[in-house]
């Protein structure tokens, strides 16, 4: 209809990057970009196996702790410059140094790197890095980086980026699309789509119906409830795919007598009774449209890290057994008003916030509070905004919240949430456990993928019997494409989402369907 | 006679509404001269008359009279006692010894009122009364002062289902119901259809007869105060121009103003080749007062002394004062 | 003082009878008292337990004959959601109008009496909510306050006193030149003697239509915060009713049961108040008496 | 024009704004949510990192010197650092204000000329069927929450009929042939988003212009104009609707305010890439310096506009003194 | 010469309650350069008769009956639109209350050129030019004709009107008491005024008042009017002095007269009557102390008491002439 060059692609989005500096944007959309722009020295392949990108092969040391890059020849970036090793060495120095950015944290341990030569990157580390390999930093020109002052990292824009990647930058306009073009001189061939659009939409209900129109290819962030719709709709596939990520409801673990919290929580019993009295499917049902998966531990199924308890060991819904592991820890309901008192009388009320800001989840916190009802537990609820929940999870004044977490292929930054030392910054639960802090750091540095494992696997055991977080479900993540436009979509990992997956592999094998 | 309300040197003074500039920057601001040296006393019993044109100061000496209005300068003895200006107890017993009853009856009735509680107020603000039986007694007493039989028909109506003629006598029985000495009544009956005018007049003049109460008469129709009162004052621009008995100053006046105002009134008679002495030009603006006497720049009798100085009020004969450099007889009026 | 009654019937009467001829204001009347009944007897036929949750098949049924509206996006009887919200929204609507005109008539009539540098102060702090953005001034609110129900009564009462503080001033500049203001001080009555017993009752007619108007504007604010999720989840109005219905896609995937009901109740309640608020300017404002 | 009634409006202007600067200030130091986890994205900020942000941002002074300071720095000009932007407030603003004009204006204009109209015919044929017709479909779309409307706008117009696009302000990232085919676009964008707004502001327009033209149809003057043997359309259109046009200029530029708020809503159901949206996000996201920014300007605006209206008052009705 | 001769008017309003009777039988002629009083108290129907003649009357006014000949063509008959060509060229009116008579917003100067514009097809220069002679003509500063009418005193926005009422040189001027709500010497300059017009430019001048004593100075004759009637009608000596209606007697004796005896003026008792259901028989018998039983029960008709002097009662016998 419009004067669009074919092929184009629009792509809805409900939320756009906080920047576009690698340095600035701590959001999945701004990963999202930089996959594009950029290239890093390893990506992930369909299965999320780790695969050569600017490095076409590497390796690793006998005592483990020098790894060699080779590069590939021949790369430029979009405006032209060659690319070399000193652009990685750059890059990786500049984000351990600030710290800033979503990729820093991947980088600890790294002590030294070399240059031999211009195809050529040694790294060198402390102990042995088991997530060498998933280290997906954008590599950034130091042409033009190194101009920016180190003190302005974090107010540079970067307004216009350079990069690698199979899409140069075009234009965006804060607010409503983000454009990008194929870039023809792509080392690994140029993409199929000439134009990739991606819209910003304030309210994913319109999102929908602009994809229903036609006036979009595709749609990111789509609600739960649209699934069963749009499956019906002709030229259009919808997924509702395992997120990398999932939903708890996470308990006031804290053992400070100093936090506000209402103390029966420090009880792991009180803490798994909730867990007994959770009807996890009927939640996702009703609440998720049926979008999701009941969960377990921290790390999502489908990954190599996942530890799925024994049978005998699952809470699954059962509100009879959270009733007598209630009455037989001593909380009865003494003076009959339906809600249970401990040894010395006080009730167990406990204080749940709600974030205003998703209307699913305040849905389910409304049926756990029913159901804990049953068990006689009860909750006052109160919604609130992000910034009251952060400023009252800081004080310690709560008893139990919904909310989520993203996570990655490596388990590490997940698993650190639980540490010791995040009470304060990303712990939202306050749970300390001194072994489970010494495995956090231990299997960092376990290269046998098999040792590692089962470390993992025990250090989420041990959350799981504590329970300072009881994981609802997993995710899914609810995505369209119009499959009358384009094809080759493929799901990433297997069942995974089409965006949003750790990797480009869609923007940069889809094709238009003939005559379109 | 004994006065009862003396005003001396009056003076109120009103902020004209200067820009804003000089509002904020400036301390010299204009002022209206409303009331710019006023004498006058009124003896018991007496109605007194104040007649001039529209925004000569009238009612403002009438609120003066009755601390309604700030008084700028000058001394006002009511009884032969200061009136009080704060709201302190002398000050509750002087309201309730001096009263007003205004011009508008449509006005100055609250409509949402009913009659018993617009006669009854002053006794319930001034907390005069304990029960309401009592305010009911009393007001139907002061309901039939003013004329108003049967008076339960009256009590329950609102303004708006009585005719101006009763509207106003519900005021006057307002005013009277706390026995008052002086009343000031502004223009009482200037809103009312002349057939009731008589009426109303003929009851103050009756109230005077009765219970002896005094009247500042403000009007400015000078066949009405003629015809009531016992003295007059013909005001001008905030000044007093001429005073004298009523018969003096409508059948001998000295003043050219006052003999203008004569000359023009319309009279129930044909007077269609009567000789008028019509004013040219209009009154001037009250803060900026021509310099001598107020009057000159209308003066049809106007010398040079009329521009450079202006007369002070002076006993012509007995009773009789008046504020002109030349104050004679003039041929006009009468048909 | 049955006679003080009489004449109060009097008067109504004489309003009643003007207020029958008023076609939208009768409109507004009937529309009005369908909702009271609605919300006042409607919960008792059709109770409604916001915790009722159904299982998977109930979220968005379309209606049937057990769910004459469906059900909504967590599978609950649309129609039952719908006679609750009445009570919510109507309550939310009245009491901030009472606070909005409580606040309103209070300042109008101390600024509009008291005249001189109290005025001015006054009617610039008043001016100040006035050009305040209101959307986002009552959004800060009710992030400030939390969003139960009694704040967001609160945040709306307090961000719309301003426009009532404006009328009944102007109304009292008008009163306060009458006469009777005058000889009440010359009887001696105190200030606020003279501004309860005199200014109020006169400026109140017009402050009543003005009021029922607000009311309307209550009740839509009440429905945009739910809707932009500053509601009380706990006691979900039409607009939060409204907020779920979109935030769950309704409109997209065609529940229109679930989208059009509380909408059209919204403005079925609102229309009311603004035809009430019409005729009784029609009847009580001078100025538009028929010559 | 008098330059004293000038003086003291803006005199009076500038109290207002004043007040407002205060009231601004102390209503976002009283919002819930620490500003500096806010602005502090990354949570692993390392102490050093976090008191340079801090100061950074002015936030590590007591109170009153950050009012002083914020004070100091508007009468240069300057409204802060956006957290959530990291650019200059003065800059995000201006980058949303030209769609929110857009179509603010539009809807306002269409809102006045049809409420002024619909005001006109019911007063002059009051209690006439076509009185009643008019002035209820003014009131009911009065009535109708403004994001309620457009979600049922673009529902019946883009989605069941298709003839407009559901969202947005252009065809996002679409190249045009000519400057006019981008104008074609960008107007087919603006009409669902104008109708819905212009549409709930048009009832009130019309009653106030009723209201007031009722008023002044029983004047004097107006049976003084009908003796002197002009048309109903003569009388109407030089003598009644000069003067009951007078209200109206108040009313607009009051409304305004209320404008704005409309905008929030529907720039959110509309994606209309505009300030209201601009205002909703950074309320969501406790961007403090923005949503003062946005507040002092549309207060500015709305001050602004009032005082223009005065103006223009005072010109059109000379009985206005200083 | 005869003008204006209206015969017969009963003109009513339609409200709620019922059929206000404002005007009920009323005749009376108007010759050129002739002034003629109409007195009476308030609400008996002197401005419905005004607005009557001049086509004015409110939407729930009618005439139902009757004749307004002006020049022998009956108003009544034309259309609204030739009625509307004709008025202000043939008959203007001076409205009580100037100060609400002109638009605020419109320069007065602009108020007359429009009206002259309108019936004389005159360009807007020409028709200025006429203004500024007009405004001579009533002693206002020609200058002052881009001025507003918040810039003008009462007495001058009453001149403006008479100038505008004077623009396009009507038959009759209708003055709808023209000097209340004005100062005694400004109503003396505006009498006067009008007084050399109506000499001057040989206009009918129809005066409307409730105040009896202006009109010695000015009318030719005067008519009485109560409750919607004219009860008596005569010279304005004849009015004033050879009085022969008791109500027109009580009326005369409401002014107080300072060339006369300083004695209590009368009032009238009772109150006005209801012109929807006004009283049997003579409508004033209820305030009338003469009134008798056939007062009560049949209309008086007029008795013609020479010279023009009619007058209306059964109890004209109780007056010696
Ligand atoms: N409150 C006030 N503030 C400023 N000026 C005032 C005030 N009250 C009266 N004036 C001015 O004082 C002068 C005298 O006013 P006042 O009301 O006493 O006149 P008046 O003789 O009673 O006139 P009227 O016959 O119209 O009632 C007028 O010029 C008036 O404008
Ligand atoms: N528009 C109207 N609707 C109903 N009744 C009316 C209307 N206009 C006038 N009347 C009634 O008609 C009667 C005559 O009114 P009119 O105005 O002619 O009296 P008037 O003699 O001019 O009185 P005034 O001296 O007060 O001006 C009055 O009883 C009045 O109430
Ligand atoms: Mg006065
Ligand atoms: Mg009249």
């Amino acid at each position: 209809k419009e004067a669009v060059p074919a092929p184009a692609m629009r792509v809805g989005w409900g939320v756009e990057p906080d920047s576009l500096s690698p340095f600035v944007s701590y959001t999945q959309a701004g990963a999202e970009v930089f996959s594009l722009l950029y290239d890093s020295l390893v990506n992930f392949d369909e299965n999320l196996v780790p695969q050569g990108n600017l490095a076409s092969s590497w390796s690793l040391s006998s005592n483990q702790l020098e790894w060699t890059f080779n590069l590939v020849e021949g790369v430029k970036w979009h405006d032209g410059e060659n690319f070399t090793s000193e652009d990685v060495k750059f890059s990786y120095e500049l984000m351990m140094e600030s710290g800033l950015g979503l990729y820093s944290d991947f980088l600890t341990g790294i002590t030294e790197i070399e240059c031999p030569d211009e195809n050529t990157v040694i790294i060198r580390t402390e102990k042995p890095k088991a997530n060498m390999l998933m280290i997906t930093a954008p590599i950034v020109p130091e042409h033009i980086w190194k101009d920016v002052a180190f003190e302005d990292l974090e107010l540079w824009e970067n307004e216009h980026p350079i990069g690698t990647g199979p899409f140069s930058f075009v234009q965006w306009n804060s607010g409503e699309f983000l454009k990008l073009k194929a870039n023809s001189s792509y080392f690994n061939g140029k993409p199929a789509i000439e134009e990739l659009i991606f819209v910003l939409y304030a309210n994913n209900d319109t999102m929908a119906q602009a994809l229903k129109t036609g006036e979009l290819d595709a749609a990111i962030n789509m609600n739960v409830n649209q699934v069963k719709a749009l499956k019906k709709e002709a030229g259009i596939s919808v997924i509702s795919a395992a997120a990398f990520g999932f939903t708890e409801l996470s308990v006031n673990a804290s053992l400070d007598p100093e936090l506000q919290g209402n103390s029966n929580l420090q009880d792991p019993v009180v803490r798994q009774a909730l867990e007994w009295a959770l009807d996890k499917q009927n939640i996702i049902d009703v609440a998720y449209a049926g979008q999701g998966i009941p969960g377990t531990t921290l790390v999502p199924p489908d990954n190599f890290w996942h530890y799925e308890p024994a049978a005998g060991k699952k809470r699954s819904f059962n509100p009879e057994k959270a009733k007598s592991l209630l009455e037989a820890a001593g909380y009865r309901d003494s003076n009959g008003d339906g809600i249970r008192e401990d040894g010395s009388g006080n009730s167990l009320i406990f204080n749940f916030m709600l974030r205003a800001k998703s209307a699913e989840e305040v849905k389910a916190g409304q049926m756990i509070s029913g159901m804990l009802k049953n068990i006689g537990i009860g909750t006052e609820i109160e919604t609130v905004d992000d910034g009251v929940l952060v400023d009252r999870i800081y004080a310690g004044e709560f008893d139990l919240f919904i909310w989520g977490w993203g996570t990655d292929v490596d388990p590490t930054t997940i698993l650190a949430v639980m540490s010791t030392d995040q009470i304060g910054n990303l712990s939202d639960c306050n749970y300390s456990n001194p072994v489970y802090d010494e495995m956090l750091l231990e299997q960092s540095t376990l290269m046998n993928k098999t040792e590692r494992q089962k470390m993992v696997w025990k250090m989420q055991e041990i959350l799981y019997d504590d329970a300072p977080y009881i994981i609802l479900f997993y995710d899914a993540a609810v995505q369209a494409v119009r499959t009358d436009r384009w094809q080759g979509w493929k799901q990433i990992p297997e069942n995974g989402p089409y965006f949003f997956n750790l990797t480009s592999i869609n923007y940069k094998n889809v094709f238009p369907v003939s005559g379109n | 006679m004994k006065s009862v309300m003396e005003a001396s040197a009056l003076h109120v003074h009103f902020k004209a509404r200067g820009s804003f500039i000089q509002e904020i920057f400036s301390n010299h601001q204009k002022k209206v001269k409303a009331v710019d040296g006023v004498n006058i006393q009124i003896g018991e019993g007496e109605i007194f008359s104040l007649v001039g044109e529209s925004g000569s100061g009238k009612t403002t000496v009438g609120k003066a009279l009755l601390a309604l209005e700030h008084k700028t300068s000058g001394s006002i003895l009511f009884n032969g006692e200061e009136i009080p200006s704060g709201t302190g107890k002398s000050s509750r017993r002087f309201r309730q010894k001096a009263q007003m009853i205004f011009q508008d009856p449509y006005q100055s009735l609250n409509p949402r009122d009913i009659v018993l509680d617009i006669v009854g107020e002053p006794l319930v603000v001034n907390n005069l009364i304990k029960t309401s039986a009592e305010k009911r007694e009393r007001v139907i007493e002061a309901l039939g002062w003013a004329g108003l039989r049967p008076q339960e028909e009256y009590l329950y109506r609102l303004p708006h289902e009585l005719s101006g003629g009763q509207r106003q006598r519900v005021a006057i029985a307002a005013a009277l119901i706390l026995n008052p000495q002086f009343i000031v009544a502004d223009e009482p009956v200037s809103m009312l259809d002349v057939s009731i005018r008589a009426d109303i007049l003929r009851l103050m003049v009756e109230m005077r007869d009765r219970l002896g109460i005094s009247y500042l008469f403000i009007t400015h129709d000078l066949s009405l105060a003629w015809l009531i009162s016992d003295r007059i004052a013909i005001m001008y621009l905030g000044k007093i121009m001429e005073i004298g008995s009523s018969e003096l100053i409508v059948g001998s006046s000295l003043h050219p103003y006052t003999q203008a105002l004569i000359s023009v009134m319309p009279l129930p008679r044909v007077t269609k080749n009567k000789k008028r002495l019509i004013l040219k030009g209009e009154t001037p603006d009250p803060i900026d007062l021509p310099v001598g006497c107020r009057f000159n720049p209308r003066c049809p009798v106007v010398q040079d002394i009329c521009r450079r100085q202006e007369p002070e009020l002076a006993e012509v004969t007995p009773g009789h004062q008046v504020a002109c450099h030349f104050p004679k007889k003039l041929l006009v009026g009468a048909p | 003082m049955k006679e003080t009654h009489a004449i109060r019937r009097r008067k109504a009467g004489q309003f009643m009878d003007s207020f029958r001829k008023n076609r939208m204001g009768m409109t507004g009347a009937i529309m009005l008292c369908f909702f009271l009944i609605m919300a006042v007897a409607g919960p008792l036929l059709l109770p409604y337990n916001a915790m009722d949750f159904g299982v998977a098949d109930d979220v968005f049924a379309p209606p049937s004959r057990e769910h004459i509206l469906g059900q909504d996006d967590m599978g609950r009887d649309v129609l039952r959601a719908l006679i609750s919200g009445a009570r919510i929204s109507l309550s939310v609507g009245i009491l901030s109008t009472l606070i909005s005109m409580v606040a309103g008539t209070f300042l109008g009539i101390v600024a509009g009496y008291s005249g001189g540098k109290i005025d001015v102060l006054m009617m610039r702090f008043t001016d100040v909510f006035l050009v305040l953005p209101w959307l986002p001034l009552m959004l800060i609110l009710a992030a400030v306050l939390g969003s139960s129900i009694w704040n967001i009564i609160l945040v709306i009462g307090l961000t719309s006193w301003a426009g009532t503080a404006r009328v009944v001033r102007a109304q009292t500049l008008t009163v306060k030149e009458r006469q009777f203001i005058e000889r009440a001080r010359a009887i001696g009555a105190g200030n606020g003697y003279i501004m309860t017993r005199h200014i109020l009752p006169n400026v109140f007619p017009l402050v009543f239509a003005n009021t029922i108007l607000v009311s309307a504007v209550a009740i839509i604010s009440e429905t945009t915060l739910s809707f932009l999720g500053m509601g009380d989840t706990l006691h979900p109005s039409w607009g939060m009713m409204l907020h779920y219905a979109f935030e769950s896609g309704a409109a997209s995937i065609g529940a229109y049961w679930f989208l059009l009901p509380p909408g059209l109740c919204v403005v079925g309640v609102v229309l009311s108040f603004t035809f009430l608020g019409y005729a009784f300017d029609e009847i009580l404002n001078p100025k538009l008496k028929k010559r | 024009m008098n330059r004293n009634y000038l003086l003291k409006k803006i005199f009076q202007s500038l109290i207002t704004i004043f007040l407002v600067l205060i009231i601004n200030y102390i209503l976002f130091r009283v919002m819930p949510g620490d500003p500096l986890q806010m602005l502090m994205r990354n949570p692993k900020a390392s102490g050093e990192a976090v008191a340079r942000t801090k100061a950074l941002f002015g936030l590590d002074r007591p109170w009153y010197a950050q009012f002083f300071l914020y004070l100091r720095q508007l009468l240069h000009g300057d409204l802060g650092l956006s957290f959530l932007h990291k650019k200059p407030v003065l800059e995000v603003i201006a980058s949303r204000i030209l769609p929110t004009l857009l179509l603010a204006g539009c809807a306002e204009v269409i809102a006045i000329l049809v409420g002024t109209v619909i005001g006109i015919v019911s007063a002059w044929k009051r209690g006439k069927k076509i009185d009643v017709i008019s002035l209820s479909f003014a009131l009911v779309t009065y009535s109708m929450p403004t994001f309620w409307l457009g979600i049922v706008f673009v529902a019946f117009f883009s989605v069941f009929l298709r003839i407009f696009p559901t969202t947005g302000m252009v065809t996002p990232g679409a190249t045009f042939i000519s400057e006019f085919a981008h104008m074609v676009d960008i107007g087919r964008h603006l009409v669902l988003p104008t109708l819905t707004l212009s549409l709930v502001m048009i009832g009130e327009y019309a009653l106030i212009m009723r209201n007031s033209l009722i008023d002044i149809l029983t004047e004097d003057f107006i049976t003084t104009a009908r003796a002197k043997g002009f048309t109903e359309q003569y009388v109407l259109r030089r003598h009644a609707v000069p003067n009951a046009l007078l209200p109206m200029v108040t009313i607009v530029a009051i409304n305004l305010g209320l404008v704005i708020g409309g905008t929030i809503q529907v720039e959110t159901i509309f994606s209309w890439p505009g300030l209201g949206r601009l205002m909703y996000e950074a309320l969501m996201n406790r961007d403090y310096p923005l949503l003062q920014g946005i507040f002092l300007l549309v207060s500015i605006s709305v001050i602004g506009a009032n005082f223009l209206a005065d103006i223009l008052y005072s010109y059109l009705d000379p009985r206005v003194k200083g | 010469m005869e003008m204006l001769s209206v015969r017969n008017l009963v003109t009513q309003f339609s409200i709620k309650a019922g059929q206000v009777k404002a005007v009920d039988g009323i005749s009376f002629t108007l010759n050129e350069g002739e002034t003629l009083g109409l007195v009476g108290e308030s609400g008996c129907g002197k401005t419905t008769t005004a607005l009557s003649i001049a086509g004015l009357l409110p939407s729930e006014g009618r005439v139902v009956s009757g004749e307004i000949l002006l020049s022998g063509i009956d108003l009544l008959t034309l259309s609204q639109e030739e009625l509307r060509k004709r008025r202000w060229k043939d008959i203007s009116v001076i409205f009580q209350g100037a100060m609400n008579a002109l638009n605020p917003v419109m320069k007065v100067g602009d108020q007359i050129t429009e009206v002259i514009m309108l019936h004389d097809n005159k360009n807007y220069q020409e028709a200025r030019k006429q203004v500024r002679e007009l405004f001579s003509l009533v002693e206002i500063d020609p200058d002052r004709i881009d001025g507003y009418p918040h810039e003008f005193s009462g007495g001058m926005k009453q001149r403006v009107m008479i100038a505008m009422a004077l623009a396009c040189r009507p038959k009759i001027v209708i003055g709808d008491e023209p000097t209340t709500a004005l100062d005694v010497m400004v109503q003396a300059q505006i009498l006067n005024l009008l007084e050399r017009l109506c000499r001057d430019i040989k206009m009918g001048l129809l005066l409307i008042t409730h105040d009896l004593s202006v009109l010695g100075e000015i009318a030719d004759k005067v008519a009485v009017m109560y409750a919607g009637k004219i009860v008596e009608m005569g010279s304005t000596e004849d009015i004033l002095t050879q009085y022969r209606h008791p109500y027109t007697e009580k009326l005369v004796h409401s002014f107080p007269d300072i060339y006369g005896k300083r004695e209590m003026v009368s009032s009238i008792p009772g109150d006005p009557p209801n012109l929807i259901d006004p009283p049997s028989g003579c409508r004033f018998h209820p305030r009338c102390s003469l009134a008798t039983i056939r007062c009560r029960t049949e209309e008086p008709g007029y008795i013609d008491l020479g010279g023009g002097h009619i007058t209306a009662c059964h109890e004209i016998r109780g007056y010696e002439k």
